[in-house]
């Protein structure tokens, strides 16, 4: 235990004390002339700080944020406060879901210069596409694959290492009804937006049962859970594994094994009740900006830009983009829109499945 | 036996405390992962400075508990001397009525007052959260005083009228000093109550107004760094002390040996 | 000091009737006790005039007042509860001068009203203590004095002295009588208790289920009850029944005679204390029993005697000599037809 | 309040001449409690209402979905037995919690009323509600740092017992359990301490003085006396245990699927609110249900006790 007292710790501490003691003061805001309102997850890219201030004094919008914890609760947010939002990052799994219940509005990806860039997969993703119109702009992508620990375990290739006896209570999977599906129909070889065999992909997860220790749902639990050494093998978000390993230097290794990753990427869109669209817009446009992505992927750490050029921006060794190489769009499947039976059956062959780890 | 009971309380007083300090350690730890082995830093506290959201937030917890303390106080104590005190019909169906808001998983009642609040237009913000957190701090509240008014017989409040105080005064003048332990537990019950709760407030919050728990809860997702740590050490740090200013500078001592 | 009138005052918990159609008349300065057991509906009378039930019909007045929707507060009554109900976070003094605080009497005037109340229940050095210090019989008084501290129009006592011991209950009473007469509060007693409610009343209401079966002065009671409730609630008594004859009942073929006036009708039952009858003595009346069981205690014996046709008798002697009847002697209970007390069924 | 205390005047009382009369009771009944159950109206009984509702839905109506009256919901029981395992984890919990938080809080009650008095008490006493100050995640979150493989508790045993095993109790069922007396343990003490605080030690020191010994002193004197409070610790750790689901999250891992985590999982993630719904209703009846079964306990003076 090293204890280490410097002035600068003191001074650390004497300022935080003063500043809990001003609480009783309110505290001063600088209101811009135009404010937008952005619901997002939290610490999620479009909440940096010095973002926001390059951002507001371009352009002289300023930004403020409402987050959401669950897809469900930013349809809800969405459904329940018409008017309030601007910007809405939405997983393109959900927006077909938003724009049936007109709660998107179309864009016209003209009107945002960045989007010239956006690598097409994306851009034109059907998942976004309805009726040849672009219901979000298409900004960060990642997929979930296998994390490892690193030295000790080889570069797993496949999903089969979850069962592999070699590793009990040694295993980590995300807590994610869709995620743990398409990991079982990966592993049965099975469309994992449709897998027609369910019984096969609950007993792929069901044999994962003495490896499994933990099941996590934050980013924060699967790092302080890595750390702790709780686990050496884990299912994991791309960008959550380059922030992990490049901030916090955990020893982990990350791939995509050979059934492939669970690909996703999120949108932003602006809700069809703001008023706002055109300041939204700026913001969208500013958001997949390749300066303001170099400095959120080296300073921060972020998923991969939806924009290519963006990414061509990092230097070729940057772990970030060797960890998002394009190579993977070829067998990559991405998380599609769900039929609410559909994902009713997923969900509940997974809380069939967690109440059979739990026994 | 004293002795033993003394090294009881110790015991449980190190059972209530081994998180709290394991807290109050990491906020002083330099890694954000509370990582091992442990390494001084105040670096959480310097963030801290500069973090006017989870500052802001903060002091949004403390008027919030403040006043739902106050409020959930007083309506549950009313509650509670006609619920102990008084026979009317339906009298058993209205502390059945008590349960749902600590029974109700908060999820559900948090999803049910947003959409609620929002067809009504209440609305969300300030006093959404305020509406929310006293609703689920009264049955603590009821209950508490509760216990305690089983404890100050009836006949004492009678005989202040007999002596010819109106039941107004013979409440202020005899029961509520008798009482005073209780609504003081019920008002510290109400208090961490509100202080605790993530899921509505969450629910409830506006983009501008949030606060500790929401912040909490949303920063869970991405990692909360020991900032969080250092404010709750901070919290905690300036409750003692004004508890130990309280009960030095007040009579409170007696309070509890009343009786 | 009032006069206390209870009119028509019926009271019903639900489809339980509690009082039924009660009048009474608590005469000024007077000390009356309600008598009967528990559930006649004593407390609750008493609780009506105090204020804390209201009635479902009828009238309470204290002194001219009509009081029966009055809130307790403002009826001026002192009142003495069963647990003294003193205030455990005053001291005595403070508890003595609540009363005296809530009617503007305040500073000096109160503390010598207060101390004045103290020295009357002989508790003058306590005046700083709290409650729970107090042995029961201080506490017991401390209540008395804060019950008439303020001279209230009426005095209520309910059953004051059920938690004192034997000693201390005796002791009390004689306080308790003293201090009444004193004071000349109009005063109502509650109590269970028959030789507590012979020993200080003036006047005795008996209930039972609801209604007051009897109300007269004490030995007015005692020696004409009315009723064999009344007549075995107070005191004991040996309970006769049979076919009515003029001049008397008819026991086993012979006649026992009754000296107050009745018409010859059916059956009648009477009543004679244990008492007022005699083994082998003079009397007009006379039954042939067999002695079962002595009860000797010094002063007095008691015998248990089998009548006729197995009818249990209880006899009380002096025992002025010591010729003791001895266990299964047959002899002949006597007892003159003064003593014998028809009874309305 | 108000009500009944317009009733009649000071200066009337003083006077005792000019007579008022009294509010009829039930005016002050209902103002008393009027102002706590409108509120509970509004806040909870109200939105809870429109959850009802939901879960006799097919799907929750918005948007363009057409919802249906349906009974399903709540028939999941019957249709996913493997519930019936969580739901039985739940009421384990929650029964294993609350007795430990029962003896614990009554002892350590009995102790702080034994071991200290006046201004040390009353520091003592604030000492137990002060953890309850930190935000429950943080706490929860704390515990992992504690119960964890090398953990703090490992590191303590280890300071006397060098290469001790590790203890590791984290991401298991007892994990959670002391996550949850953690959370609840002061309420039952403060509810038992305020139930203590009648009794007289000189009833004690009587008692002892007779010849009671400590086991009859218990059972006689502090058991009936204390049973309020524990009753009402009992309500307000075992209601919400039964629903916890960041304990078993948390500090669970693999085994911690309880049906607050299925209801979190059904609003979260399924999005399926009318199932979330269902059961949560399903598990307030359960609720009720216990407190059938205990009414006879608590119709001493409990939550649930009855007229008359």
């Amino acid at each position: 235990m090293t204890v280490r007292l410097s002035r600068r710790h003191v001074a650390g501490l004497l300022s935080a004390s003063t500043a809990l003691g001003m609480i009783g003061l309110p505290l001063r805001r600088a209101w811009a002339a135009e404010t937008i309102t952005v619901l997002n997850w939290q610490g999620y890219g479009t909440d940096e700080k010095w973002a926001l201030q390059a951002f507001t004094k371009a352009t002289g919008i300023a930004v403020q944020h409402d987050y959401y914890s669950s897809e469900p609760e930013m349809i809800t947010k969405l459904r329940t406060n018409p008017g309030a939002y601007d910007v809405a990052v939405v997983n393109s799994a959900r927006t077909q879901q938003l724009q049936a219940e007109d709660l998107l509005m179309p864009l016209d990806l003209s009107r945002i210069p960045n989007a010239v860039g956006l690598t097409p997969a994306l851009r034109d993703n059907p998942n976004i596409h309805i009726d040849g119109k672009a219901y979000g702009c298409a900004w960060v992508w990642g997929y979930n694959a296998i994390a490892y620990r690193q030295p000790g375990i080889q570069t797993p290739d496949s999903y089969k290492i979850f069962q592999d006896p070699a590793y009990e209570g040694r295993l980590a999977l995300l807590d994610d009804a869709t995620n743990s599906v398409a990991i079982g129909a990966l592993l049965t070889a099975q469309d994992m937006n449709d897998p027609k065999d369910l019984t096969a992909v609950s007993e792929q997860l069901k044999a994962m049962k003495k490896n499994l220790k933990l099941l996590w749902s934050s980013e924060d639990q699967w790092n302080k859970g890595f750390e702790a050494k709780a686990f050496d093998l884990a299912v994991y978000w791309s960008g959550a594994s380059v922030r992990s390993r490049r901030t916090y230097k955990l020893p982990l290794g990350f791939t995509a094994p050979k059934e492939g990753a669970i690909g996703w990427f999120d949108t932003l869109g602006v809700p069809s009740s703001s008023t706002k669209a055109e300041a939204a817009l700026a913001f969208v446009n500013y958001m997949i900006d390749p300066a303001f992505y170099v400095e959120w992927a080296t300073k921060v750490g972020a998923p991969a830009s939806a924009n290519g050029s963006a990414m061509e921006k990092l230097p070729a060794d940057d772990l970030n983009r060797t960890t998002h190489d394009p190579a993977l769009f070829k067998s990559m499947q991405f998380m599609g829109p769900l039929p609410d039976e559909r994902r009713q059956a997923f969900a509940d062959l997974w809380e069939e499945t967690k109440a059979f780890y739990a026994r | 036996m004293t002795h033993v009971a003394r090294a009881f309380l110790l015991g449980v007083l190190l059972f209530l405390y081994a998180p709290i300090i394991v807290m109050v350690a990491m906020a002083f730890n330099a890694s954000p992962l509370y990582a091992m082995p442990f390494e001084f830093s105040t670096r959480w506290f310097g963030a801290l400075a500069g973090d006017a959201v989870l500052i802001d937030s903060t002091r949004n917890s403390l008027v919030i508990a403040v006043l739902t303390a106050v409020i959930a106080t007083i309506l549950g104590t009313a509650a509670s001397l006609a619920l102990e005190r008084k026979r009317f019909m339906g009298r058993a169906i209205l502390r059945i009525l008590l349960l749902p808001p600590i029974a109700i998983p908060w999820i559900i009642s948090g999803t049910a007052m947003l959409l609620f609040f929002f067809w009504t237009g209440i609305g969300r913000g300030f006093h959404a959260m305020l509406i929310g957190h006293v609703a689920l701090a009264i049955p603590y509240v009821v209950l508490v005083v509760g216990t305690g008014l089983k404890n100050v017989r009836v006949d004492l409040e009678e005989a202040a009228q007999s002596l010819g105080s109106t039941p107004l005064h013979a409440f202020f003048a005899v029961t509520l000093p008798l009482l005073a332990p209780s609504i003081a537990a019920a008002a510290l019950f109400a208090f961490a109550v509100s202080l605790d709760q993530f899921v509505i407030s969450y629910f409830l919050a506006t983009p501008g107004y949030s606060t500790l728990p929401v912040q909490i809860y949303t920063a869970i997702r991405k990692g909360f760094t020991p900032e969080i740590n250092a404010i709750s050490a901070l919290l905690l740090g300036f409750s003692m002390l004004a508890i130990l200013a309280f009960v030095c500078l007040s009579k409170a001592g007696g309070t509890l040996e009343r009786r | 000091m009032s006069a206390v009138d209870v009119a028509a005052v019926v009271k019903n918990y639900g489809a339980q009737k509690v009082l039924d159609d009660i009048a009474i008349h608590f005469q000024e300065g007077a000390f009356t006790s309600l008598l009967g057991p528990s559930g006649s509906g004593k407390t609750t009378l008493l609780r009506i005039v105090a204020g804390f039930v209201t009635p479902d019909q009828g009238v309470v007045r204290i002194g001219a007042d009509d009081v029966t929707r009055v809130p307790v507060h403002a009826r001026n009554i002192g009142m003495v509860f069963q647990s003294y109900a003193l205030f455990p976070h005053m001291t005595v003094m403070e508890n003595i001068a609540f009363g005296l605080h809530r009617r503007g009497v305040r500073g000096a005037e109160a503390t010598r009203r207060a101390r004045q109340a103290l020295d009357l229940v002989q508790l003058s050095h306590l005046g700083e203590r709290r409650p729970k210090q107090l042995s029961g019989g201080q506490q017991q008084r401390v209540a008395l004095a804060r019950a008439i501290v303020f001279s209230p129009s009426v005095l209520l006592l309910d059953e004051p002295l059920s938690a004192l011991d034997r000693r201390l209950r005796q002791d009390m009473q004689v306080e308790l009588r003293r201090i009444q007469q004193e004071s000349g509060l109009t005063t109502i007693f509650v109590t269970h208790d028959q030789e507590e409610a012979l020993t200080l009343s003036d006047h005795i209401a008996i209930l039972d289920g609801g209604r007051i079966v009897q109300e007269g002065a004490p030995a007015q009671i005692y020696e004409h009850p009315r009723t064999r409730f009344a007549a075995s609630f107070l005191g004991d008594a040996n309970f006769l029944s049979g076919p009515t004859m003029p001049g008397g009942i008819e026991i086993d073929g012979r006649p026992i005679k009754v000296a107050m006036p009745f018409e010859t009708r059916g059956r009648a039952t009477v009543a004679v204390r244990p008492e007022k009858m005699s083994i082998d003595g003079p009397g007009e009346n006379r039954i042939p029993a067999v002695i079962r069981q002595i009860v000797y205690a010094g002063a007095t014996t008691t015998y248990l005697l089998d009548g006729p046709e197995g009818l249990p008798f209880r006899v009380f002697t002096q025992n002025h000599e010591a010729n003791l009847h001895p266990v299964g002697s047959a002899v002949w209970l006597t007892w003159s037809p003064a003593h014998t007390i028809l009874l309305a069924e | 309040m108000q009500g009944e205390l317009a009733g009649g005047g000071l200066r009337q009382a003083r006077s005792g001449r000019s007579l008022k009369r009294a509010m009829p009771v039930w005016v002050g009944t209902l103002a008393l409690l009027l102002p706590t159950y409108l509120w509970l109206t509004l806040a909870i009984f109200l939105p809870l209402l429109g959850m009802l509702v939901f879960s006799f839905l097919t799907k929750a109506p918005f948007g363009n979905a057409k919802p249906a009256f349906t009974f399903d919901q709540y028939l999941a029981f019957v249709r996913q037995p493997y519930l019936i395992d969580v739901a039985w984890t739940s009421l384990r919990l929650a029964l294993v919690t609350t007795g430990l938080c029962m003896i614990l809080g009554l002892a350590a009650a009995m102790a702080l009323k034994q071991a200290a008095s006046g201004r040390a008490r009353t520091i003592l006493f604030m000492l137990i509600i002060l953890p309850f100050w930190t935000n429950g995640l943080i706490r929860i979150f704390s515990w992992t740092m504690v119960l964890r493989e090398g953990g703090f508790i490992d590191m303590v045993i280890r300071a006397f017992w060098p290469g001790a095993p590790s203890i590791g109790l984290l991401y298991s069922e007892p994990a959670i359990i002391i996550g949850l007396v953690h959370g609840y343990l002061p309420y039952m003490i403060l509810t038992c301490f305020i139930s203590l605080l009648a009794i007289d030690d000189d009833l004690i020191d009587a008692a002892r003085s007779l010849g009671a010994r400590n086991y009859v002193i218990f059972g006689k004197i502090i058991l009936p006396l204390a049973l309020p409070g524990l009753i009402s610790g009992a309500v307000l750790t075992f209601v919400p245990v039964i629903g916890c689901f960041m304990e078993p999250r948390i500090l669970g891992g693999r085994v911690g699927v309880t049906m607050g985590t299925v209801i979190e999982d059904q609003f979260t993630s399924a999005f399926n609110w009318p199932r979330g719904a269902a059961f949560s209703f399903s598990m307030l009846a359960l609720v009720l249900v216990v407190f059938a079964l205990f009414s006879s306990v608590l119709r001493q003076g409990g939550i649930a006790r009855e007229d008359g």
